[in-house]
């Protein structure tokens, strides 16, 4: 017995030794560069879709800091204010209890200064108070769910990027707007909050806007990959209007079961993430879909400068490769970082500034992005919102590739709610304080 | 020394010097054994099973219990005491695995572990269901309070949340170890020996069963509740098959015969994907599998058997 | 009545897609005892291997039906090398553990498999969705199904009878029976057991690949694709019986139609309905449909 | 004599086999009965039936005048019949005293309170035992690594734990070579208290003899002989069937 204890416990303390010993780089060192960590899915389904665009847009956009000079100002300074960058990526695998200690140790062991993550909803939810427990800077970069600024207030979370209420409310915006009557309307959304919310936030709002009747729910599985009885279903009921929200490989499988079925055919068909998938299934994307791009980003993005190097940088590492939203919301993420670390040091008489500074800077900051202007509008200057587009695909001859026609692109405060209220209640009671134009 | 009092005040040494140990640690490093110790736990449980013979893939249903059982009582219940968290959690679980057990009894192997499979997946589908409970994105929770002390900062919360899950650690392995050398102890090995004769002498297997499994739903939910307080955060995907293969492993890992060895499995499995993280954030499952096949390669009784097997050698060697 | 039909085709599609992707899993449990977790990453490499073979063989003028082709042997050649590597390579070491070790050993090969295949093929979605439009659309009533759907329903009878002939009526498909139903035994009656392992393992692997192939025209080939798959077809192994193929195919039957009356009709029941079927089976049936019985000797 | 436990026109049969054919058996206290009979003819199924792990087709067992027909094994053991088995049924990863500790546990209750330990009451108790069945040897031995008959002397140990009024012994002695079979049975017959009735399946006619009192010869699933041990051996149908000494 005896002799257990004390083998489990030396065994304990040597892995720990070993652990406390390795890591930590000279001060002088930790002092000259900005360490920044990336959390996104290396692996698994989220990986092809949004998990290693992310995590390439980061490393590229660092990459060019470091280098100085490449992008077009205000995001010519070399570094985040002169200090070079270190950028690594851990995979968002393997669940919340893991992802809350891996944060940990990114922050503790590897002494990162912000980590830069985080595609699932409910890694977003279990992340963000740990960072603000250990006042560390963290901002999201693409989960969806409203509640993590809704639900409590934060000190050193953001979200670089808007949450995913006008994902949806821009869709029924566009539906409005091109004057599209609809009878039905059904929805194939993964079983899972983030498919469950997506279809709340479309239908109430569809509900509110247009008065259109709700169709059959079909709630396939995460990753099921065979969607041939759903398809069956949404033949049978036939309703004017199909919407979903799934992605990654569950969405191109979709299509490419329901589109030789005609789904497509005489119906609407409205993804409120669809850009992602149009360069991946190239021609057999069908024509005549609503597709958004969770902000003005992808086949939406207008042009400037800042969007030409990021398209360009793009197809220099990835050849035919189109950036997509997730390129554009970790570009969006990275860029509010810089602004906000280099707008700290300006403060601080150009000394390096402590984490609550660079906090104090990014609350509430407007900066320029590739997919238009971010502003830090709700959650006490920690949740930001952007404007959105909405439009159709259309296949290009000339360029050939699926494009987007009939674009509308709605004001960030016309499709996101104002502060002060939740999602939910912004939309049941009518989108008080909207500004379309 | 009387033998009677050894184990006790080994114990006792043990929690002194694991309390030691998280001063000298660094607090990612003792957040890590937090979770090991919620993991150890639960697998602790699962051992108790697997000496009757048994093994149950849908432990991760009680890990789940227990996470959500105290994380509602906070909630819901507005107590944030942890232990009194800790005790809700593994109530619920404790009368989740009662409710359960006498249905499960009557299975055996492969369809005794298939069947908590799906009764574990079962759970996980109605919670991701369950809007009002967060669906998959789950629930966060507050932080917890210690015994009236509450924390003033992440490292003072961190280590405080260690030292409490020492001591749970500490007293379920002493009511373990002291079970294990019982005669109900025995009597489970008795009935994986040989179930046949453990009716023919007046005993009930379905009862030896159903109270382990109602105890390693137990432990289960202690474990579950740990790591709710300490992640502060509960989602469905506590109850996923991967969630219970982690416990199979630990459990397979460290074996049956000691107990200190399961949470040294648990703490490996830990410190290892940590690492494999850290090192080969592109191949980290990989490194976790290489592990996984090595340690069942060579050590086919698991780290139990090891330190089992030294012990026996260190008698036999003593001279007569 | 049309949705009653819908409701039996669709069910019969996913019936025979469940049934060629779980068959595989129950003759390798049947023969080596083994309750393999791996299964779907065998199927994920037959996916990205047809998904290659697909994308060479119609990137030539070759004859369009012949792709099919292609795509067997490319999921033949994924098991002949992966098979008896992974046999004898690896498993062997573990057979005389416990099942439930066997089953770790394989979650293991699981987490391994995922992190190689992505080493492999990395991450970018691969296609093959020319083989999916060979057989044109085919309407029933008014409901519009693409032939390839009903191709693989012909595809899943094909490898029932072909998988039950060559067990029940070849010599060494009698043989592969005998191990089955009592491997000491047909080791003291001179069976050489170890072949029998070797061949059971890879035609197991190949039918896993096969069903990967063979799905890869309908999906987009990327990393997750195992993780989807081994839990379904573990459900399809259980409710049939564990190393039955009748009680897989009846399994699958039950599975399929079931989904497809949740979908049809209570659409949120989707996301549970196998493991509801599954565990109301077990409760009702704890061996499966078709399951040996064993009857301790005391 | 007080008749301790009767079998009634007992009939079970296997698909067409035919293993109990309307069997009568009445035992008195403290009898010794010796169990003859070829492999297949009933013995065993008569045991199965008594000790409940075989439900008869039809007909009745009863203990002291109570009816335990269609009760499980465990109950028919509480009340008071214990056994052996052909092949001993214990609990191999365990040591000698660990199984008498746990079969001593069952026997006074104890099994169930989560913290009994072996203590010293429990501790003797195990000790006395091994002494009675010269077991004292392999007391701390696990039992996978113990001889045959050493294992056989186990299983019986393990069985009266319980102070049984009637123990069944299924082949007691087979497996053991021929030349130890009578001090086997000589220190199985002095463990046990002279009041239990004990009932043995037996192949070696000179140990029925010897230690046998009454002898139930089966045949065909039909006991075709029931007189003291001479008698039986005598008889025709008998030499016939089982001992193959006619003619």
């Amino acid at each position: 017995m005896r002799s257990a204890f004390w083998r489990v416990l030396g065994l304990a303390s040597c892995l720990a030794v070993a652990n406390f010993l390795a890591p930590p780089a000279p001060a002088q060192e930790k002092d000259k560069v900005f360490k920044l960590g990336i959390v996104t899915f290396t692996s698994g389904p989220g990986a092809e879709s949004f998990g290693t665009p992310g995590w390439n847009a980061a490393k590229r956009l660092i990459e060019a800091f470091n280098r100085g000079g490449e992008l077009p100002a205000p995001y010519d300074k070399i570094g985040f204010g002169g200090r070079k960058v270190e950028v690594s990526v851990i995979d968002e695998s393997g669940g919340t209890t893991k992802q809350v200690q891996e944060l940990r140790n990114a922050f503790d062991r590897d002494n990162f200064d912000a980590i830069i993550g985080y595609i699932s909803s409910s890694n977003c939810l279990a992340a963000a108070p740990v960072a603000e427990e250990m006042k560390k800077l963290l901002i999201l970069f693409d989960c969806g769910t409203p509640r993590i600024f809704e639900d409590r207030e934060y000190q050193y979370v953001f979200r670089n990027s808007s949450h995913a209420t006008m994902d949806n409310v821009a869709i029924v915006r566009y539906l409005q707007k091109r004057k599209i009557k609809l009878a039905t309307a059904a929805g194939i959304n993964p079983d899972y909050a983030y498919g469950r919310d997506n279809w709340k936030d479309f239908i109430q709002s569809l509900q509110k806007v247009l008065g259109t009747k709700t169709g059959s729910e079909l709630w396939p599985k995460f990753g099921a990959g065979q969607y041939g009885t759903e398809i069956s279903a949404l033949l049978q009921t036939n309703p004017s209007i199909i919407h979903t929200s799934l992605w990654g490989g569950d969405l191109q499988a979709f299509i490419l079961q329901a589109a030789p079925r005609g789904l497509f055919k005489n119906r609407l068909v409205a993804i409120m993430a669809g850009d992602h998938v149009l360069h991946p299934l190239g021609k057999r994307m069908p024509e005549g879909v609503i597709i958004g791009a969770r902000g003005v980003g992808g086949p939406f993005a207008k042009q400037s400068a800042l969007n030409d190097w990021l398209v360009a940088s793009t197809q220099k590492h990835e050849p035919g490769v189109l950036p997509s939203q997730a390129h554009y919301r970790m570009t969006q993420s990275v860029l509010g970082l810089k602004s906000a670390v280099e707008k700290a040091m300006a403060a601080n008489g150009n000394k390096r500034p402590t984490t609550e500074q660079i906090a104090a800077a990014l609350r509430g900051l407007e900066w320029d992005t590739p997919s238009g202007k971010i502003k830090m509008a709700l959650g006490n200057g920690h949740q930001a919102i952007q404007a959105n587009a909405i439009g159709v695909t259309k296949w290009d001859q000339k360029l050939n590739r699926m494009i987007v026609t009939d674009v509308e692109v709605f004001a960030a405060e016309c499709v996101n709610p104002p502060a002060g209220i939740k999602s939910e209640d912004w939309i049941a009671q009518g989108f008080p304080g909207a500004k379309c134009d | 020394m009387s033998s009677r009092y050894a184990i006790p005040l080994l114990a006792a040494l043990t929690l002194v010097i694991l309390v030691v140990l998280g001063k000298l640690l660094p607090a990612w490093c003792v957040f890590l054994l937090v979770t090991a110790f919620a993991k150890g736990l639960a697998a602790l449980g699962l051992v108790l099973i697997i000496r009757s013979g048994l093994l149950s893939f849908g432990q991760g249903l009680f890990y789940c219990a227990g996470g959500y059982g105290a994380g509602l009582f906070m909630l819901w219940g507005g107590v944030h005491d942890a232990a009194l968290l800790v005790l809700a959690g593994g109530l619920v679980a404790l009368v989740l695995g009662a409710v359960i057990a006498p249905l499960l009894a009557g299975y055996r192997s492969i369809f005794f572990a298939t069947l908590t499979l799906a009764l574990s997946m079962l759970a996980h589908g109605a919670l991701t269901k369950a809007d009002f409970l967060g669906g998959s994105d789950g629930l966060n929770l507050r932080p917890p309070s210690f015994i009236g002390f509450q924390p003033a900062n992440s490292t003072e919360s961190v280590y405080a949340l260690y030292v409490f899950a020492c001591i749970l650690v500490v007293v379920f392995s002493l009511a373990c170890r002291v079970h294990f050398n019982s005669v109900r102890g025995l009597l489970s090995l008795a009935v994986r020996d040989n179930e046949i004769r453990v009716e023919y002498l007046g005993s009930s297997v379905r009862r030896v069963i159903s109270e382990n499994f109602t105890a390693a739903a137990f432990l289960g939910g202690i474990g579950g509740a740990l790591n709710a307080i300490a992640v502060a955060h509960i989602d469905p995907e506590l109850a996923f098959w991967t969630t219970s293969g982690e416990f199979v492993f630990v459990a397979i890992l460290s074996g049956y015969l000691s107990v200190a060895a399961v949470f040294a499995s648990s703490i490996a499995l830990e410190f290892i994907r940590s690492f494999s993280s850290q090192y080969f954030p592109n191949a980290w499952q990989m490194s976790l599998g290489i592990f996984m096949l090595a340690s069942i390669l060579f050590l086919p009784n698991g780290i139990g058997g090891l330190l089992q097997r030294r012990k026996k050698r260190m008698k036999g060697n003593k001279p007569a | 009545m049309q949705l009653a039909s819908t409701i039996l085709i669709d069910g019969l599609i996913d019936a025979s897609w469940i049934f060629i992707v779980a068959v595989g899993l129950t003759l390798i449990f049947g023969v080596l005892n083994i309750l393999n977790i791996a299964h779907g990453n065998f199927y994920a490499i037959g996916a990205y291997v047809a998904a290659n073979a697909v994308g060479i063989y119609y990137s030539g003028s070759n004859p369009p039906m012949l792709g099919l082709l292609a795509m067997t042997g490319a999921a033949l050649a994924a098991a002949i090398v992966l098979g008896p590597l992974l046999e004898r390579g690896l498993l062997r070491f573990f057979y005389h553990r416990d099942e439930i070790v066997l089953v770790l050993v394989t979650y293991a090969l699981f987490l391994i498999l995922e992190d190689a295949t992505k080493l492999i093929w990395g991450v970018n979605p691969y296609y093959a969705y020319e083989p999916y439009s060979l057989f044109g659309n085919v309407n029933v009533g008014r409901m519009n199904y693409v032939g390839y759907d009903f191709f693989l329903i012909g595809l899943a009878v094909f490898i029932g009878i072909v998988l039950w002939l060559g067990l029940n009526r070849t010599r060494s498909g009698k043989v592969v029976l005998a191990v089955i139903h009592d491997r000491e035994m047909s080791s003291a009656a001179g069976v050489n057991v170890t072949k029998i392992f070797v061949i059971a393992f890879t035609i197991g692997v190949f039918l896993a690949a096969l069903a990967g192939a063979f799905t890869a025209p309908k999906i987009s080939v990327q990393p997750g694709l195992a993780v989807m798959v081994v839990l379904l077809s573990f459900a399809v192994v259980v409710i049939g019986g564990l190393g039955s193929i009748e009680g897989a195919a009846i399994a699958s039957l039950i599975v399929g139609l079931s989904r497809a009356l949740a979908i049809h009709l209570a659409p949120w029941a989707e996301l549970f309905i196998v493991y509801l079927v599954m565990a109301m089976m077990l409760a009702v049936r704890p061996q499966g449909i078709f399951a040996p019985t064993a009857l301790r000797k005391i | 004599m007080s008749v301790v436990l009767e079998a009634r026109n007992l009939n079970k049969s296997f698909g067409s086999v035919v293993a109990a054919n309307d069997i009568n058996v009445t035992v008195n206290r403290a009898e010794r009965l010796g169990l003859i009979g070829t492999n297949g003819a009933g013995k065993t199924t008569f045991v199965n039936i008594v000790t409940g792990y075989i439900k008869p087709d039809s007909g009745a067992i009863t203990l002291e005048g109570r009816d335990i027909t269609a009760c499980e094994p465990r109950v028919i053991t509480k009340e008071g019949v214990c056994r052996s088995f052909q092949v001993p049924q214990l609990f191999l990863t365990l040591t000698t005293a660990q199984n008498l500790a746990v079969a001593i546990g069952i026997a006074q209750g104890q099994a169930f309170s989560p913290y009994a330990t072996i203590d010293d009451a429990m501790a003797e108790a195990i000790d006395a035992l091994l002494e009675r069945f010269r077991l004292g040897d392999y007391r701390d031995q696990t039992v996978s690594e113990l001889p045959g008959g050493v294992r056989k002397l186990i299983d019986i140990a393990v069985a009266v734990t319980r102070k049984p009024k009637v123990l069944l012994l299924d082949e007691p002695t087979s497996g053991v070579a021929a030349e130890q079979k009578f001090a086997l049975m000589d220190i199985i017959m002095s463990a046990l208290d002279s009041d239990v009735t004990v009932l043995f399946v037996e192949h070696d006619m000179d140990i029925v003899s010897r230690y046998a009192q009454r002898v139930l010869a089966f045949y065909d699933g039909r006991i075709i002989a029931d007189d003291l041990p001479q008698a039986v051996l005598e008889n025709q149908t008998v030499k016939m069937h089982i001992t193959g000494t006619a003619g």
